[in-house]
């Protein structure tokens, strides 16, 4: 019959994707995303899928990423944060005048190499007190993150304001600038060997995981299934690294460093980025957090709370300790974030990360977390960041107006969550 | 009922319970001794739960104090009673709906490798062996315990409390949903547990597991203890008048 | 005595400058000041004005956030016959006196000095926020001075944007967007503040076309380092003191009793949609390389500051 | 002992609230903002609670009140409406071009009478409609608020500024701006006269729920204890209505009128404001939300859906149309709150409700609304929403600099929830 | 067992329901015909409440179709339910947390006064007569469901689905939770509804009950129908071995 065999299709399709347990609900996101893309490539006649774009978008992506996998976490306790564009202002602010006035002030002059780690640790040891703070009054006096979150939008965007009289700073430091993005990258063979290391390290997870399953009796993939686990994150990761790799540095921009150099550059030389340092942390945050999430004691109690707040409390897990972890974590990722947007526009600017906290969140919960708490994945929340920053920038590529650009992102947004809530339907997911 | 001169394991003493104004448990003392399991029983809404909340520190006591082999201890929340080596089932069951029965059943105790990180497959090896004892027909160990029976629920429940060594058990209605052979499963559980020296506080509806399986029964009715007696020396229709009418038996007769 | 001043949005570096100097000419007089953050929003602008004005203030001074959504504003001041100033941005009420710089002008002297620095190639075009109506004044201004090469055919406007919430962060993208989207084909950038600049310049950096001309205004500092270091070509300078200085005196004679038209400088002025106002003008000032001593003499910013990082500039970086 | 007499008072006083059945959460909120009221007051030496100011709160209250009436549906419920502030602009825009575009060109002149009520219907109609839309994305294809409402805040207020060019649209129509607070008020008699209706509405009120007790034969306060609400009720209604009324309209606005008619204004002639249209609105629409919540099945039905949705279902009440139902309810609310802020503005601007969302969302959850669904009450959310406005306007007051004002409304903020919390800890409600 | 030749009430022919893969119900018919009540009984996670979900709107079946009074029925959700006067008190007992007894009890069904709204009074005079019916201790009317004991929130829930005219009733384990004279009050309300000519499926662990009050008993496992049988004709051995082996008893032995 004609509708058993067009009902066999997704069948057979679920059957080897079950065998090769591929997670559904990321393919869901992944087709919503390669459909956004796909559109403005053909809108921006195949300027938006080059390396450089490409590039672009993912050092774009990062300052909002960064903080959208912390969010995860907070929504899956049941909690929201508003206050995280007003928080990466002040750790920006307080890494600008750190390097810009105290740091100077103590003696240790501009260019010095102290200057930027130092910084940084200001930057990372405001975000984390302040998520502190935050936490302590959410955890251990039963304020709703709601309203101590907006509280902290309004107070700490006007913090930072006075920490820097208002004033943009800047230039900042030229190591500090680094994370901005594509003023720090890897260069061709650094990325590659990256690329390698990341192969090799999930080879080694992929072969350690069938090894504790084997050990305790658990049925196992066929070797087909692990083969082809590992030929599609090998080609993933290889493909990753040789798109970045692919964009050319500008000529302008060697002809310069040659010059810079005393020297003049040979005819027809090329070199390439390769992976930002920016991206680079990215990763290193989203595995990270995805091992919190997934292989840690604490990682399992953030899912427990948002499951079943009163049982987790109840199995002797300290949910109040834990909404403080949980809100200084979010600190100390706007932190980050902060680093690589100012970074990134090279000066501090009073409105930096302004409504970022819709974005942060948008994120998120694009990405599957569910408001209601207990679920979310961190990958999630990165691919969401990407797919809104991908809207936004293809959309300015397009060059349309900013009002109608907002409204498509707007509806574009909408209905790319349908796309994915009706695929994970299809498959049974939901 | 003999009074036994030895120091009894748990001895909650005149213990109250206020919920806006309405005493839900009011004036109750209880005791229980190693290796013995004390029923308790009454009608719905007697207090049953509430009075062993306080102990597993999910509840807290507007008069009263504990006493853990014969010294006071004070109890605020679960984390305390765990450190007494107290075990709950709560009626509630308790569980994480969102996390499959391994990560319950450790929750809060979780197996780590020599890296720091979570032995999941230990731990779920482990769950399987638990759960082999309690429910045979068990087979959902990578589903969320959402999407469980009431009855695999409540094993699952079970099965956490009993994995740790528990000196003290409170075990609340623990076999409301269970099947008759998992019924059957629990009562075995139990008196090996006893073998063990464990105390145990068994709230419990039916009366003939009561008569089954506790050595004295603790009976309640509105906030207030109607009596404790000694099983062997009373019969199922004592038991009902206490529970029905809230009078003691006649001692001795 | 006591005068009120209502801001739009505190969040621009300028903004605080024009505090400062409305400040101490109240001191200076011995004027109390109390003041409110309307936070981008007319309806709070108008709630802020009604709160001050139950404070007891003798004279308002507005930033308006909207040029007539704030006339319930200066209504409720007429009523209680407490006299208005609309500064810096234009209330369409002739009760208000208007005292400003010209943003139309603002835009033409941007627009001037981009394509003195580059009369022929493509054009970008960096808007201010699709909310301010300055917006619109500035980029109308800029069209009038490149209307005649745009039709010449020498320039071609190859991208335009408005930047949400004036954020440099959105300049940027939008830049990085449209130098991709033109695979770089770009000349020169007309941006309309500084921190847009700011944002275009950093987008230009990444593609080593930092030094293309690009404009701005406002004067802020971080500009103004990049005009010494050849990054920016313009910012024309809307020195906030003297237009915060001047408000401030303004009011107090206002609160004195003094007629509008008796204050000194003022003119009568029609608004493009005929509004017959009372208003006084003060001349922006574009800074470019070749003037940079103006700031530094005027004291809006400390020559170190100006020139940090920059060796062998223009005056007085040299 | 010591310690006992101490603990008789807020015992003996707890037994005089029980008796009176007045509900402690309102009067820990109360408290709350009480605080704030007279902190403001020697702050301003006394210019806080003045009746002119007073007149000033409550007008600024009730745009953003109207709107938190139908955002605790939507919280109750479980969901999330961040489209509030767009919804408001694109009604306020809506209502803006039919009065001074669509119906001029319909040959209905400036000054028609029918205008007016035209422009509002079409107002309410396009919220209505926007709100629907938003309802089925949410209801029917399960898109989750947050994202829908997120697309929404994008979408509708772009679309605004498509609507009218980006231009600020007016001035009004003059009974169009009856609405807007201070230009349209009932004056001092009409006044006293609602004030005395509402009295007798209360009193009604009172007496039918005693009679409806003793039908059933529970059991019912005493005497006294009834008298006392009645005694309460009517010094608070008639309390409000001397405030108003004691506020004086300004001599040089009477004697403009005068002239205006060709008269001289007598000496020492005075008048008042009286209560404002746009605060009878606010009322009417408390009114009728609160009986909407208490009394009518769909109330019972949002909140039976918010504590347990499952059931709900279960119970056979139709979730998804509910859905629809809150979100409608939520545009025809914007629209009101559309008419009241534009009104006010005699214009409609393009910025008009722009964050919104938040101080719409903030003043329900300060008003007890818990996120989590299914708890929530009307008057909270007013209250909400007078607590934030007193907050900004008395900061507006105080004099300090701007920056500082938001960092103490974000303190204050979440200092007031606190003092609720803990109160509510005290009187054993949490 | 002899085959009845009249149309049964309800009648569900080969109903399957799989969960992601797993077949919770496997090709499993049953019925039921008017003033009879029907158990059905079977290990946890054998399938039951699954099954009886069909018939009351909250599962879709995959396989299988209803009939009422010898008609085919489309039962989609509870409200389809409703309209053939399907009352169900659910394992989970579905009561919304926050709201009170009468709330709860009238959820859906609202009484109205003359003007159109809620008349509370009226339903809490209703709620306090039905629940004096299941649970002579209950007092709590003003408190949400949530401040309830667990047994006190089963009486609220059986209340909900007996005090409607239903002409089928399920009942999913509607005793777990009650203590043994609330109990008894069940008992003699399910004889009384049996009178009236109502239909009841009654899951139910305990075999005693089973025995005293169905006429007939369907046993599952795994999922699939074991068998059926008169009670009347079978000892507790026979069914205790339908559940635990799954082996029908020889007929007529
Ligand atoms: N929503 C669901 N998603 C996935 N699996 C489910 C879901 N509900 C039930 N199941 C599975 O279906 C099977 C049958 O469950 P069901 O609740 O019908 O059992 P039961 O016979 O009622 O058991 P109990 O006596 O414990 O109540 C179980 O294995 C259970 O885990
Ligand atoms: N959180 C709470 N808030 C208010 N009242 C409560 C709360 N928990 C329990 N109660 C009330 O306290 C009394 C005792 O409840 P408890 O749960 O201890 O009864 P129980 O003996 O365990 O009954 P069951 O056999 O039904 O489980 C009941 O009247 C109940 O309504
Ligand atoms: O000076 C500028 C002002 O005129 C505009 O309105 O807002 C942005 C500022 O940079
Ligand atoms: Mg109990
Ligand atoms: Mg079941």
């Amino acid at each position: 019959m004609a509708t058993d065999s067009a009902s066999d299709g997704p069948a057979a399709r679920k059957t080897i994707l079950k065998t090769l347990e591929f997670d559904t609900r990321l393919l869901g996101m992944i087709g919503a995303f390669v459909v956004v893309c796909l559109v403005f490539n053909v809108l921006t006649d195949g300027r938006f899928l080059t390396p450089r774009n490409i590039f672009n978008l993912t050092i774009q992506t990062v300052s909002v990423a960064i903080m959208a996998t912390g969010m995860v976490f907070v929504i899956v306790t049941r909690h929201i944060d508003l206050s995280v564009g007003s928080l990466l202002a002040t750790c920006s602010a307080m890494m600008a005048i750190t390097q810009t006035q105290f740091l100077p002030a103590l003696g240790l002059d501009f260019g010095n190499p102290l200057i930027a780690p130092i910084a940084i640790i200001v930057g990372l040891a405001t975000g984390a007190l302040i998520g502190a703070l935050h936490g302590w009054l959410i955890g251990y006096l039963s304020i709703p993150a709601f309203i101590v979150t907006l509280g902290g939008l309004l107070v700490w965007r006007n913090v930072a304001w006075y920490l820097t009289s208002g004033q943009t700073i800047g230039p900042l430091d030229d190591t500090f600038q680094l994370l901005g993005g594509i003023g720090g990258t890897v260069g061709t063979t650094g990325s590659w060997i990256i690329g390698l290391l990341a192969v090799a390290a999930a080879f080694i997870a992929i072969v350690q995981a069938r090894r504790a399953k084997i050990r305790h009796e658990f049925p196992v993939k066929p070797l087909w299934a692990e083969g082809a686990l590992m030929a599609v994150s090998a080609a993933l990761i290889f493909g990753f690294v040789a798109t970045l790799n692919a964009y050319e540095i500008p000529v302008r921009v060697l002809r310069r460093s040659f010059e810079a150099r005393g020297e003049t550059m040979p005819q027809g030389f090329t070199e390439a980025y390769g992976v930002p340092f920016s991206v680079l942390l990215l990763i290193a945050v989203a595995v990270v957090m995805t091992l919190v999430a997934r292989r840690t004691r604490l990682g399992r109690y953030i899912f427990a709370t948002g499951g079943n707040p009163d049982a987790a409390e109840l199995s002797g897990i300290n949910t109040r300790l834990l909404t403080v972890k949980v809100f200084t974590l979010m600190g100390v990722l706007c932190a980050l974030a902060a680093l690589v947007a100012s970074a990134r526009l090279s000066f501090h600017s009073n409105d930096i990360g302004t409504l970022d906290e819709l974005r942060v969140i948008a994120a998120a919960v694009i990405g599957g977390t569910a408001l209601a708490g207990g679920i979310g994945t961190i990958y999630g929340a990165i691919l969401g960041a990407l797919i809104m920053q991908s809207l936004q920038s293809g959309m300015a590529m397009v060059g349309v107006d900013a009002p109608f650009q907002n409204i498509v992102v707007g509806s574009v947004l909408v209905i790319a969550v349908l796309v994915d809530i009706i695929y994970r339907k299809r498959t049974g997911e939901l | 009922m003999a009074a036994r001169t030895d120091t009894p394991l748990v001895e909650m003493r005149d213990v109250s319970v206020a919920f806006g104004g309405v005493k839900a448990v009011d004036h109750v003392s209880i005791d229980l001794y190693p290796g013995e399991v004390v029923g308790l029983l009454g009608h719905n809404g007697a207090g049953k739960s509430t009075l062993i909340k306080c102990l597993s520190g999910a509840n807290k006591m507007d008069t009263g104090e504990i006493l853990i082999n014969g010294e006071k201890v004070e109890i605020h929340n679960p984390r305390d009673a765990r450190r007494y080596n107290i075990e709950t089932i709560y009626q509630t069951l308790a569980l994480a709906d969102n996390l499959d029965a391994a990560s319950n059943l450790f929750l809060g105790r979780e197996l780590i490798t020599a890296t720091g990180l979570m032995d999941d497959s230990r731990m779920e090896a482990e769950t399987r062996k638990v759960m082999g004892r309690l429910n045979a027909n068990f087979k959902k160990f990578k589903s969320p315990v959402k999407a469980l029976s009431g009855g695999q629920r409540q094993s699952v429940a079970i099965a956490r409390a009993v994995y740790f060594d528990a000196r003290i058990l409170i075990m609340d209605e623990p076999t409301a949903a269970l099947g008759p052979e998992e019924t059957r499963m629990v009562a075995e559980l139990i008196e090996e547990l006893k073998a063990q020296g464990i105390g145990i506080f068994l709230i419990e509806h039916d009366i003939h597991s009561v008569m089954d399986l506790c050595d004295r029964a603790s009976v309640m009715k509105n906030g207030k203890l109607v009596g404790t007696v000694n099983v062997a020396d009373v019969t199922d229709e004592d038991i009902l008048g206490m529970i029905i009418l809230g009078k003691t038996p006649a001692p001795a007769s | 005595q006591t005068v009120g001043v209502s801001w739009s949005n505190f969040q621009e570096e300028r903004w605080k400058t024009d505090e400062a100097a409305i400040k101490s000419a109240l001191d200076a007089a011995g004027v109390d000041y109390v003041s409110a953050d309307a936070q981008s929003s007319s309806s709070k602008q108008l709630s802020d004005v009604e709160s001050l004005m139950a404070q007891g203030v003798d004279a308002l001074i507005i930033l308006a956030q909207d040029t007539q959504a704030i006339i319930p504003a200066v209504q409720a001041a007429a009523n209680e016959g407490v006299p208005v100033i609309a500064y810096d941005r234009l209330i369409e009420d002739d009760r208000a006196f208007y005292l400003t710089f010209d943003n139309v002008e603002v835009g033409r002297m941007q627009a001037r000095a981009v394509l003195a620095a580059q009369p022929k190639g493509n054009y970008v075009m960096i808007k201010g926020s699709p909310t301010d109506p300055n917006a619109d004044f500035l980029r109308g201004g800029q069209q009038e001075v490149l209307q005649p090469s745009i039709d010449s055919g020498d320039i071609t406007i190859v991208g335009e944007a408005y930047t949400d919430g004036w954020l440099p962060a959105n300049a940027q993208r939008n830049m990085e967007q449209i130098l991709t989207a033109n695979d770089n084909k770009v000349d020169a950038v007309v941006a309309s503040n500084d921190g847009t600049a700011g944002g275009a310049v950093a987008a230009l950096a990444a593609q080593g076309m930092d030094g293309i001309p690009v404009s701005g205004q406002d004067g802020d500092h971080a500009a103004l380092n990049r005009i010494a270091r050849g990054t920016q070509t313009v910012s024309v300078w809307k020195d906030a003191r003297e237009l915060g200085k001047r408000a401030g005196e303004i009011a107090v004679q206002l609160a004195g009793g003094t007629k509008m038209a008796d204050i000194e400088g003022a003119q009568e002025w029609t608004s493009p949609a005929g509004t017959k106002m009372t208003a006084q003008f003060l001349q922006p000032v574009p800074v470019t390389a070749d003037n940079l001593d103006v700031v530094v003499d005027a004291g809006w910013i400390g020559k170190d500051e100006l020139c940090q990082g920059v060796t062998d500039g223009p005056a007085p970086c040299n």
